[in-house]
């Protein structure tokens, strides 16, 4: 029975994460940023939450919950802060490995081409970016399945892009040592899957913070004598905006949906969502800036920002072409065997 | 959260799957190639009937006020199931299910704003019909689509009648219909408060000129323009009668189906881009092109933005059947679904390459029918002031 | 020294075709679609006006003129009927053989994937769509030369879904005798640049024309209390319309100008230009419909004509993805030996 | 038809080639890891000055009105050469280009609008520069950007002086400048008819509040934020003196200028489009991506669509050069290059992907610098007015 209602606790939930947004992400976003990190305040405050255990599950200290829960704390917190996020929570870029400890410095690394190799209960390779100045864990997810290993060596410590708050930072992963590893393809996919999704939520919460930014700011502002909202042109621009993100929301929304229910095409579904984020982004962080004019040029407002942000986030996760062909060959296989040629879903 | 269709709807579902392989795809195929619309006396009509369609949901015999609210409650609960429905025959053939017989989109007004006496006239004989019957529902004009405000057709009373005079345009099953429900105005400078909806009887004098129109798609169906002049209506078939216009709820009847009809047009695009969609994939398959990464990128697309639209529809349709407000949710879906059934269908026609421009393949065929999705009920453009006025209260022009 | 200027002659040989589509196409477009081929006297002004024999040299009575002249030509006959204009004029799709009788119905076939094959003199293949009833030359253009052969069996004849006066059909070319025949990749990369060129030329007078007319409708047609066209959202759509057109335009001038010079680009330039023709098509034709609103969608106007011209046009000459090839194959080879870091033109 | 450059833009852009390969990059790229301009005392600009840049166009001693008009052809024939500058300079660092010494935008104004005694007094110093010099063109506002009609800068004549109140923002090298170019207005409800032009001088009293802005991308110039607090101007500094502005000529030297801007602007958009483009081919060359159907296909379409946004700026740079009419064709490839750059720029991280993030690549620097280009000069939107105000007669709302 179709049902777009969102439960209770989730709800409990997401109200939960929006207060910690407001409280301490949203307003310190600058000072993050130039900090490299969140303050001390933040991350106490974060774990007073329980967020960051979500998923773990009950035994644990978790709340036992799924990708759904996670999907809808991410926008709040991507809305206020994704480069916070990745600070205070790195595997709330989805990976559940239940060798790391909540409180340590994970990176997640998504390594669909094969840069780094394992032999011998060691790493080898490097990663030109990182999103931590010094990670104390690196989980390398490949096609095959998981690697959790040490700590890399640093070797440059870098400005980045979008999500500074995060840290950067390239690193050598020679010789680190594996700390645990698991080979499962399926279980590989489907921790992909979640990557993509908490990585696309955390977009969406981007998006759905630069279409309200704007938005207001063009309401207020009064150019060629009226608000920049109702120049028409400009009023089809906040609408496609907002259509843009309610598209990507439900898309996401069915994505953790089917993942919580373990549906057979739920990996495809979710890297369907993820695309559509990655896409969508590109349009809304950049019509929002356009929204304000010069102003939205100038680091006095988060829109700049915004569009930095956006524009990292849909380059992690292993990047939105590899999520374009687990889609499109999950689309075509099925075209393959046979065309459905019915019905409703 | 459940995205699940309810067993009811999946049935119907495949109900409609069956009938829809078996006589609404070549049905429509066959009106596309001999360019005009499904005869009214076809058999698939009296078939129909017999199946149980072209029905009204009207149940005589409900006439108290508690109880219609129960049933206007009812039916704006079915928009979920509905939109499931449309969305299936339009992946067949979206020209043959407007061809249907059944009172059509007029059936919403008259439940919601018609007398007892009305609903008994006009909507009784399609509770068991004896052959197969059209209402017909005729807001636009020459001069007024999506701005029905504009719509010029005038009505003045006399006596116990009305006297009509006008012309409208792009009227489905029209000439065909034992009555159309024809929007007139008193006064046109009162945009919509002007606005009188009337039962027009087939046969009524002064309503004629019939002209089935030729279209660029969609063509099972008939498009008919017909004028009205000095068409003398009795005053008995002003929709709710006069009182119903001076408590100013004349438009607020129409407005509501509109509501409900967006997410229902959004559901036939998307049926619609699902079949441009597989056709091609069959095509693609057939041709030996599903490994070319360009082929395959351009389905992850149009899968992924008709998903999207459907969500969309979807949504809109479970807070109408929520009566919670879906404004903005019901013209998100109308603006984006059209958009995407128009590209799935030219991106198949580039799949197809010359094979498209034989002009027999289905998704030539829907490469055709598809944009006029992004005209009826309001354009793509009029959904976005719709949604413009939610989102910065953007003024009326 | 860049000059965007019109030669006169060629000045002159635009107003003759635009006065030829004028008097014999734009009024009788419905009538030549419905007739699948064109009145005796529109063939026999076209005949008349000599611009068929634009390009042949001038011992064979033709004007010895370059592609500039046949692409400014038949933008004004696309603006009026493509689907005529390829009646009248198969040799405007551009590949000159010196075999053919002008006045010969003779359809171009691009068979870049070798879809029909030569041996011993004869043809054999068949072909789904050709835009005639009954061709009496097929000239096949692959990626290594070229071969007229004679006139194929008709197989059907179809309704066509857009060039409907052009006339369409399927043909089986099995045991056709092949006429003349050449050899050359680089002589076949070019007049497949010609043709996408010209194909390309008749795409941006339809798209001209779409401007054009649904522009007028929109000035004229008043709703919501005001023109169409003042609505800010759709004269948005109405500015980004003509700039499609006149960059398509450009392009397409640049490579005609470079296809006449004979540089070493030409045949990427003209794929380029062609590319973006076919593209654009397919967001102005519709849009111009659009603007009709449901008066786009009925046959009352040419709106909806223009759009099927547009579709089955941008499917010709080898289809777009065969074109978007050559293009990107150009650029990247270029940059795999240098890519040049600097300068102008 | 001829799209081949002339012999002395060849040379010229090979020139600036060079200095851009070997300065102007560099400095970009440095300046923006810094995060601040580069200091006006940055030996650069010296060298600059000593290669002969950084000097006014206008030649002393040509007194005569005749005379004028003809530097005047003179000057303007010259757009087509400029944009061909301005696209390589700005393909080696569009920030570092507006951070050249010279006199700026104003020059025009000055050289179009000024009085003999302005001319020599404001340009006399850039006609040989001893040092670097920069004059400076202030019109933009906190509240008046693209609408330059709703400047609220007051002047108010007193005595012999001007009396000036108000703020500017975004205003290129005003702090470093010999003089700022205040654009002011009488009388807000007169619109651009209200509108005064002062040569502010450095050091006047009540200048100042001087802010070097944070932005997002583009550090190498300065963007300044100041205010003008009963800063009193004389009245020798009122651009073409009061008789000039009675004879309604007002504020048509401002809009001819803007028209030669919107093809420079679209040209420097190219040129990073171009620079975004190189890099990354480069990158997909050393990092074995050019076989990739999709990489391959991204470049095909940013090379196409900054081929026709270059071929939009030269059309219009070549109508302004023959004095024609330019407004569509300006406004057009002002509102499709930016776009593109953008474009270019965006997909060249996402080919460059994690080494995109690092924060450190061009590629990233230009994605953070081409939005601007959208918004200088008149956003998309505003050019997409202008175009529809020549086709379809949009009326000013």
């Amino acid at each position: 029975m179709i049902d777009f209602s969102t439960a209770p606790e989730l709800e409990l939930l997401r109200d939960t994460a929006a207060r910690f947004a407001s409280d301490h992400l949203r307003g310190n976003a600058r000072e993050h940023e130039s900090a490299r990190g969140v303050t001390d305040a933040a991350a106490r405050a974060w774990r007073d939450t329980g967020l960051g255990l979500l998923e773990f599950p009950g035994e644990n200290g978790g709340a036992g919950l799924g990708a759904l829960a996670r999907v809808l704390v991410n926008e709040e917190l991507g809305a206020a802060d994704p480069g916070a996020t990745l600070a205070l929570d790195s595997s709330a870029t989805g990976l559940y490995v239940s060798a790391i400890h909540p409180a340590q410095r994970v990176v997640v690394v998504c390594d669909l081409e094969s840069r780094l190799t394992v032999a011998g209960g060691r790493l080898s390779g490097s990663l030109p970016w990182v999103p931590a100045d010094e990670p104390a864990v690196v989980a390398v997810l490949s096609r095959e399945g998981a690697a959790v290993a040490g700590a890399p060596k640093v070797l440059e410590i870098l400005r980045g892009s979008g999500l500074r708050a995060a840290g950067a930072s390239a690193v050598n992963l020679d010789g680190v040592e594996v700390l645990s590893q698991w080979s499962d393809r399926a279980a590989a996919a489907t921790a992909l899957a979640r990557v993509r999704l908490y990585t696309a939520s955390l977009l969406l919460g981007v998006m759905r913070e630069a279409c309200e930014y704007s938005r207001a700011y063009a309401v207020d502002r009064v150019v060629f004598g009226r608000p920049v909202a109702h120049h028409q042109g400009m009023a089809f621009m906040i609408a496609d905006m907002a259509m843009a993100v309610e598209a990507c929301r439900l898309l996401l929304h069915e994505a953790a949906w089917k993942l919580d229910r373990g549906d057979s095409d739920a990996a495809a579904v979710c890297a369907r969502a993820f695309v559509e984020a990655c896409e969508q982004s590109m349009f809304v962080t950049p019509s929002a800036l356009q929204l304000l004019g010069g102003h939205g040029f100038m680091q006095d407002h988060p829109v700049e920002k915004f569009m930095r942000e956006a524009r990292t986030l849909s380059l992690m996760a292993g990047g939105v072409d590899a999520a374009r062909d687990d889609g499109g060959a999950a689309l075509v296989e099925a075209a393959r065997v046979e065309v459905a040629r019915t019905g409703g879903s | 959260m459940d995205l699940e269709l309810d067993r009811q709807s999946r049935d119907r579902v495949t109900m409609l799957a069956a009938l829809g392989r078996d006589t609404l795809r070549p049905l429509g195929l066959e009106a596309d190639r001999l360019g005009r619309p499904i005869p009214a006396d076809h058999e698939f009509f009296a078939s129909l009937v017999e199946l149980g369609q072209g029905r009204t949901r009207w149940r005589p015999g409900h006439g108290s006020g508690g109880r219609e609210s129960g049933q206007e409650a009812g039916r704006t609960g079915g928009t979920l199931a509905m939109i499931c429905a449309v969305e299936e025959m339009s992946y067949w053939d979206r020209g043959v299910a407007v061809a249907f017989p059944g009172p059509g989109m007029g059936e919403a007004a008259i439940m919601g704003m018609g007398t007892e006496d009305q609903k008994q006239r006009f909507l009784g004989p399609f509770v068991e019909p004896d052959r197969p019957r059209w209402g017909s529902f005729a807001m636009t004009e020459p001069g007024a689509g999506s701005d029905t405000s504009a719509i010029s057709t005038s009505c003045r009373r006399d006596g116990d009648d009305w006297i009509l005079n006008g012309a409208k345009m792009f009227i489905g099953n029209a000439s065909r219909a034992d009555w159309i429900m024809v929007w007139a105005t008193v006064d046109r400078k009162q945009g919509r408060g002007g606005h009188r909806a009337f039962v027009v009887e087939k046969g009524t004098p002064g309503l004629g000129n019939f002209k089935i129109e030729k279209k660029m798609g969609l063509k099972a169906y008939e498009s008919t323009s017909f004028t009205l002049e000095d068409c003398c209506v009795p005053a008995a078939n002003l929709l709710g009668g006069e009182q119903y216009y001076q408590s100013r709820e004349g438009t607020r009847g129409a407005l509501r189906t509109f509501n409900a009809m967006r997410p229902m047009v959004a559901a036939m695009a998307v049926g619609m881009g699902r079949a441009a969609q597989d056709e091609a994939l069959i095509f693609a398959r057939d041709n030996g092109l599903l490994d070319r990464t360009r082929v395959r990128d351009r389905f992850e697309r149009i899968d992924r933005r008709l998903a999207a639209a459907r969500l969309l529809a979807w949504k809109a349709a479970w807070l109408a059947d929520k009566q919670l407000p879906n404004i903005t949710e019901a013209s998100m879906a109308k603006a984006l679904a059209p958009a995407v059934a128009l590209e799935a269908a030219s991106l198949g026609m580039e799949l197809l390459g010359e094979t498209g421009a034989r002009g027999d393949h289905l998704v030539e065929k829907l490469f055709r029918d598809a944009k006029a999705m992004d005209i009826v009920e309001g354009t793509g453009q009029v959904q976005r002031v719709i949604i413009a006025r939610q989102l910065v209260d953007l003024p009326r022009s």
